[in-house]
């Protein structure tokens, strides 16, 4: 048994005081816990941005890459270890933005990874430019005239391209948010989600308040298995907005198709140099 | 004995086909056999070549005179038929290019007509023509049979059969018909030779290094490994997966890497750009990773399918920040796999990218060798796994020790976690932002990784005489045609020899080779790029400046006639 | 009045004969003849690929790219110059593939871009490789054990990201592909057309037949403005596949919104250096 | 007279406000201004410092001693006390630091009292702070209060009201209370001096040259271009947009120049390297194109807020294929606004890329300057418009021509159609594959404009006497520290100049520098890197070999201290 104790790290947050990142943070090392996962059964993957910066808070395998590129090292770390629970933690702009296209395939793929988006709807490290989830209008001192970009929904996004798992769930409201990490690490196949992540220094548009008058969690009876109504639901925003699991499937993952890896994980299989050596002097 | 055969026509006429079975019948048959391409961006029409030599001595680059050429179509005819050596012939079929030419070189063979009437289908004609190849150089059609019923056994007897007809019908035709073929390759008696391109033996060097993991994005001219390596992966228990992009890719290999396996990427020019953030991601996280490099002409698309040696203080210099690295540029596919093979050595044991810069030219030209020493290759896991890792009381990923080389965990293998950053990091891997551990992270990851790195590099090869007058350098794809020139100049009554390197970064520690230049007293630098590269490489490091250069950059390779011109010796 | 002539090339196709390539560039020249623009109002930005080859065939500004970035270099073009139409021709690989974070962008710019892409459904230049809307299962040299990931469906992903104009037509079809030419043309917003396009040499699935028996057009009484009705009929393939507009909506394109461009394209706006050496001047 | 002040505390406590207005307050006086910032990378919390020199006699580099030091928190008190002058003070707040420290070197004014009794608002302490220093250097208040009204007019009367009632308490509190202050800074007459950083230079030489667009992603240290110009952009007419990454922010400006417009984006190493083939599109297809590269320290992510000079091999060596470029490393504000200006119009008139490489230390540093001539500046449209283009009876985007430039048409303005290609292609820009033309091509593109270009790279700068024993040598931001501890050397009687580069690339010829430089008995390649990439250039380029190097690569600036601690020197 594995406990908070054991995910605590030796570095002290660089996040402002009040940031939404620390709930998510005390969240993410609960559910692990509560799941019976040590600190070595799992890698985080993230990329460069304040939410990026959280496997340095916790106690766990991580590889902390560039901005934007976090799944593609997420989904090779997997291939070569499936026995790996391999979690993908990043902020909106590096998920949304510059690895946009990533995600995109990520989802294709269904790579059994768990990616974790600090929604904060802003470039928090960089001070405060529009994300791609930036609301349109909002000014910002690039976006002088406000947004002028359609606000990107990464639920809607993600449920077009038929992703295993698409949940959306919101710093401010832990509990749930535990169930939903919990549900998405447990669920096999690829998983979105999206946290909506006040942040109190750059984005004072949505705010804990802001986003409180809105969330609501999905009603128990709601079946995310629907796509068409998880599309509908999906496009719920201005007056309330939707947490909880909005669509789910059951495609195979891409690590049981692979035949090299059926059997076992990449990483675990021996290289036999022998063999090669004969076969190169029998050329 | 030494005879050039060139095979000219559209793309799509299955004019590599012929090429293929021609360069292994002749390497099965013993000879020494030496190939390449020319083709265009375009899958079907324009107009493709496929240009091999075979000899009973070792041939390493093409000539500029043909004595077969096989025409496919009429540009074959126009382009070609003045490369015809005194007892040259080109052989084409006048039913199908409806075009009868009166030439005394010129022998008209009905490949369609006699495919229909003897193999039975039109598509056999290619065959009928492989078979008038073999006929026309005396040879017995034995092993093409062979050949035959290996390539074509899956698709049952019939086709078999009406193949070997084919072949046999173009045999005979030629054998009869052709009265001025003075050629004669007698079956020797030697042993069957290995033949193989660059692209083949970079892909046998990452299988004997125990390369797990591929992830690409499909770019001419490295596509074939990818190729390749999907098709040995079930065999050989490699994840070949093909990325959405190269950013993807290179990421993807270094994210298996760090799991615990070999990883490897390939690419050309312009996906590795794409790649250039990738490769200092490696450098700062001490992540192993091979990448191939097939340089192609640019800048930009440029010509796809063609060949230069452009890239070379691109990959040397490119990426933000400072950090070692491998550059290998090998001369022929024998040391295509030894250096693939080096590559992953040193990526792993220094934690390093360790690249493999090729070309079109490499990658397409096809050798004969006898055998393979497999006592060259080297493997060594380096990793830190199982209960070795378990056994540590404690593990620090980027911990300070005397060489700079931290033992690489395997993430998972006991209780101890591997933590690595793309920011500055102390031991542990977590971001830092002061100096003094910066500048002890530079120390261990820079110098004194480099430090032993460079005692890692060969000396670039010298051919020839000890003490030359004239010496040609090069590096990388023009090996074989260098050393055929100086083989060249030498029989001309001249003291030559050749100086290559393939083992190019860190650049070779001054030596021997630099006295060598200094003392001759004509000192050619030969690259198959505009702007010479290696020559301002060389002088960056050893302040050796050439005294000619001969640089080609028309996608073409070199030949032995052209770097003679260039030195103004008539060949 | 410009006429088919005025769009003669001067270069052969490097097509194969008999590729979907071919009736496309028919379609598009007769399109544009039919809506009077002459070859000098219309740039066709492309990226690389055998579909990306087309604008040298016909006669047009013409700005052939890179593999992948089609649409940012038809975004500055056309920020630069709005009275310009611009056209993005690419291909499956290049557009879905190595471009797709700059479909998702565009898209949410709304940047009055017309996007043409012909989707063979594999990577024709580079010899038959699975692109990212092959079908599950296809085999190539590099799929060997046929294409793992969901194919993508840029349909549905268009209309998640509430893209302006999202129809698909038909190389088979060339009299309704040249309609929905003109009608993407002449919406004004981003517009994606996706054109299924034989590729005769390496999809040996996806022939003109196969397609033939499944395409569709849609019925006339089909209302394109509803984004859930679009949504599921975007979702239709395996035995029938609608062709037609999908998907429609009127957002303010990108230009409009831009007060440095509100008035005058920008290669129309003068620049006086004497007021900025003035300003030096009098730091 | 010649002070410096330090103001360090959290990021977040607002001292780059106290910071930006001393030094506004200081050059609008009169006096010579020179900053410059040291911060983490977090918005809240961690320690950050702000340093000003202000003297009587122009500045440019920071010096390791202070003589006022604004302690906002304990870590500044902790870190800096020891860096205090003799006649040093260092002011702090002991009630909101909660600590008392008894040294005579500190003066505790409370910040935060004075700003609620005073200022009627806490956040008004800041202000209290600024000026306790303004009276502990003896100024009057008239600049700040003037600056005062200006800030916070916005705010409405209450606010600018409180902060002059702050300003007022905290000076006079000084005034009276630091005994031991000596410093005096009366008013001096001059005239107010411009002041101005990196970054806003570059800005305003991109206005001056016409910049119309302007596509970036956000990317420390060069955020502040794309902030600065979407301040301007409805004023000057220019489109900036946000990128979704930097592959699209290269390949959105180089639309926008083929359309017909100035372009520009702006970047740092790790974004630049996802440009790199980007850049090779403009090479192949003689798009102009400008690009700011803000190096920071490295591999990849690396230290993303400090500096660092470690991508100069890189921005010139990167990117497949051949072709030219042009970089640009200014070393002080001055010279980048020129600077960013011959990069416009080098670029136009040449049709190809343009870079200018600058690094967080020139970014954030702030110099005086007296004036800047405009009739240094130049604006010449190169590109082929409206009528001019119309009356061409034929139009070929690539023609041959003997300079290899062909006039650069705006697409639209004519009957004419542009046609350009990133794969080789003929005069007309459609696709090729031949040998003749891409010859051709690659003359035109590279060594016809190569051979002119040259001409236009000024040579470095000599500073100092004409025929020095000893040169220390530099390239971009290191330009005033150099050549402080040059006059410091001369000052101790030495022989000393300096040699600074700043057009980089082509390299400058080998002209008087070169003679310079073998004639010294002591060189000094200086450079904020670890691998000594301009002594590689240099040797490279001219064959010249550094005697002596300084290399710092710990993130931070040289002082003039540092240097002549490695040049063995006191100071
Ligand atoms: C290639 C590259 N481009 C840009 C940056 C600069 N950068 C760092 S973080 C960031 C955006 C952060 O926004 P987001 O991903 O939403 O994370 P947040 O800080 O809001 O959690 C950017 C643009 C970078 N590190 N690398
Ligand atoms: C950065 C980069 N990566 C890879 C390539 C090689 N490449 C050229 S075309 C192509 C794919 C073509 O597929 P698609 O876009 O579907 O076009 P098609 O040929 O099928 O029309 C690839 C991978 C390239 N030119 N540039
Ligand atoms: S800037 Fe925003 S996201 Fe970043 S730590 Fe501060 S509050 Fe959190
Ligand atoms: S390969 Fe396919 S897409 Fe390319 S030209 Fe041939 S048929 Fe058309
Ligand atoms: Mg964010
Ligand atoms: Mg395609």
């Amino acid at each position: 048994m594995s406990g908070l104790d054991d995910y605590k790290s030796t570095q002290k947050p660089a996040w402002c005081p009040g940031c939404g990142n620390f709930p998510i943070l005390k969240t993410i090392k609960e559910a692990l816990v509560e799941l019976d996962i040590a600190p070595h059964q799992v890698l985080i993957v993230s990329g460069i941005g304040q939410a990026s910066k959280l496997p340095h808070y916790m106690k766990c395998n991580t590889f902390n890459g560039l901005h934007g590129r976090t799944l593609p090292v997420a989904t090779g770390a997997r291939l070569a270890n499936h026995e790996m629970l391999v979690i993908a933690v990043t902020g909106d702009g590096d998920c949304y933005g510059e690895g946009g296209n990533h995600l995109i395939h990520a989802i294709r793929r269904n790579i059994n990874v768990k990616l974790f988006v600090h929604n904060n709807q802003i470039y928090g490290l960089t001070k405060g430019q529009a994300s791609p989830t930036s609301m349109e209008g909002m000014v910002t001192k690039v976006q002088t005239f406000g947004v002028l970009s359609e606000q990107l929904n990464p639920l809607a996004l993600a449920i077009a391209l038929d992703c295993s798992f698409v949940a959306r769930g919101f710093a401010g409201d832990t509990e749930y948010l535990k169930e939903l990490m919990k549900a998405a690490i447990q669920h096999k196949g690829f998983s979105l989600l999206d946290i909506l992540q006040p942040c109190v220094t750059f984005n004072k548009l949505n705010t804990f308040d802001w986003y409180r008058q809105r969330v609501y969690r999905i009603e128990p009876e709601y079946n995310p298995e629907d796509r068409i109504e998880a599309f509908k639901r999906s496009l719920e925003w201005e007056d309330r907005i939707p947490t909880g699991i909005v669509y789910k499937n059951n495609r195979p993952i891409l690590e049981e198709k692979i035949p090299a890896i059926k059997d076992t994980p990449l990483v675990k299989q021996g290289f036999d140099f022998r063999t090669v050596k004969d076969l190169i002097n029998k050329l | 004995m030494d005879y050039s055969i060139k095979i000219g026509g559209e793309a799509g006429q299955g004019l590599q086909t012929i090429g293929d079975v021609l360069a292994q019948v002749f390497s099965k048959a013993g000879y020494h056999v030496f190939s390449h391409q020319d083709y265009e961006s375009r899958i079907r029409g324009g107009h493709n070549f496929y240009q091999i030599r075979v000899a009973d001595s070792p041939v390493m680059s093409s000539r500029e005179r043909i004595d077969v050429i096989v025409a496919l179509d009429h540009a074959s005819i126009k382009l070609h038929k003045n490369e015809l050596t005194k007892q040259g012939i080109l052989i084409y079929d006048s039913e199908t290019l409806k075009e009868n030419i009166d030439d005394p070189a010129f022998l008209d063979i009905p490949f369609k007509r006699l495919a229909i009437e003897e193999g039975g289908n039109p598509i056999t004609a290619n065959t009928v023509a492989t078979g008038a190849v073999i006929g026309m150089l005396n040879m017995d059609l034995s092993i093409l049979n062979d050949l035959i019923k290996e390539t074509f056994k899956k698709k049952g007897d019939a086709v078999v059969e009406g193949n070997i007809k084919a072949a046999k019908a173009g045999y005979e035709y030629s054998k009869n018909k052709c009265l001025k073929c003075s050629f004669s390759l007698e079956q020797s008696s030697k042993k069957p030779k290995i033949l193989i391109n660059g692209i083949e033996a970079i892909v046998l060097g990452a299988l004997a290094s125990g390369c797990k993991f591929y992830s690409a994005y499909p770019m001419t001219p490295s596509t074939g490994i990818m190729n390749s390596l999907a098709s040995k992966a079930e065999e050989f228990g490699i994840v070949v997966e093909q990325a959405e992009d190269e950013i993807a890719a290179i990421n993807m290999a270094l994210g298996a890497s760090f799991s615990g396996v070999r990883a490897m990427t390939g690419t050309s020019g312009g996906g590795f750009a794409l790649m250039v953030e990738g490769l200092s991601l490696a450098g700062m996280t001490e992540t192993p990773i091979v990448i191939a490099e097939g340089q192609r002409p640019g800048p930009a698309t440029g010509l796809p399918t063609r060949t230069e040696q452009g890239d070379l203080l691109f990959v040397i210099h490119t990426a933000h920040g400072e950090f070692p690295r491998v550059v290998f540029a090998p001369g022929t596919p024998q040391q295509a796999l030894y250096l693939t093979n080096k590559a992953f050595d040193l990526a792993e044991k220094y934690q390093i990218p360790a690249l493999i810069v090729f070309d079109q030219y490499l990658a397409d030209s096809q050798w004969t060798f006898e055998n393979f020493n497999s006592d060259k290759l080297v493997y060594k896991d380096y990793r830190l796994r199982g209960k070795n890792f378990k056994a540590l009381k404690e593990y620090k990923r980027h911990a300070f020790t005397p060489t700079g080389v931290t033992p690489l965990a395997v993430p998972g293998d006991s209780e101890h976690v591997v933590v690595t950053d793309s920011d500055e990091h102390d031991e542990e891997g977590h971001i830092i932002e002061d100096a003094p551990r910066r500048i002890k992270m530079t120390d261990k990851r820079l110098f004194k990784k480099l430090q032993n790195l460079k005692k890692e590099i060969s000396q670039p090869t010298l051919y020839g005489s000890n003490k030359p007058e004239i010496i040609l350098t090069g590096w990388g794809s023009t090996y074989g045609v260098i050393k055929e020139t100086v083989d060249e100049l030498n029989r001309q009554g001249k003291n030559a020899s050749m100086l290559h390197f393939s083992e190019i970064y860190p650049f070779p520690e001054s030596g021997n080779y630099l006295q060598l230049l200094n003392n001759a007293g004509m000192t050619v630098c030969i690259e198959n790029n505009a702007t010479r590269q290696l020559a301002k490489l060389m002088r960056a490091e050893t302040g050796f400046k050439f005294k000619q250069r001969i640089n080609r950059f028309d996608g073409r390779p070199f030949t032995v006639d052209y770097i003679l011109r260039g030195l103004n010796v008539r060949s």
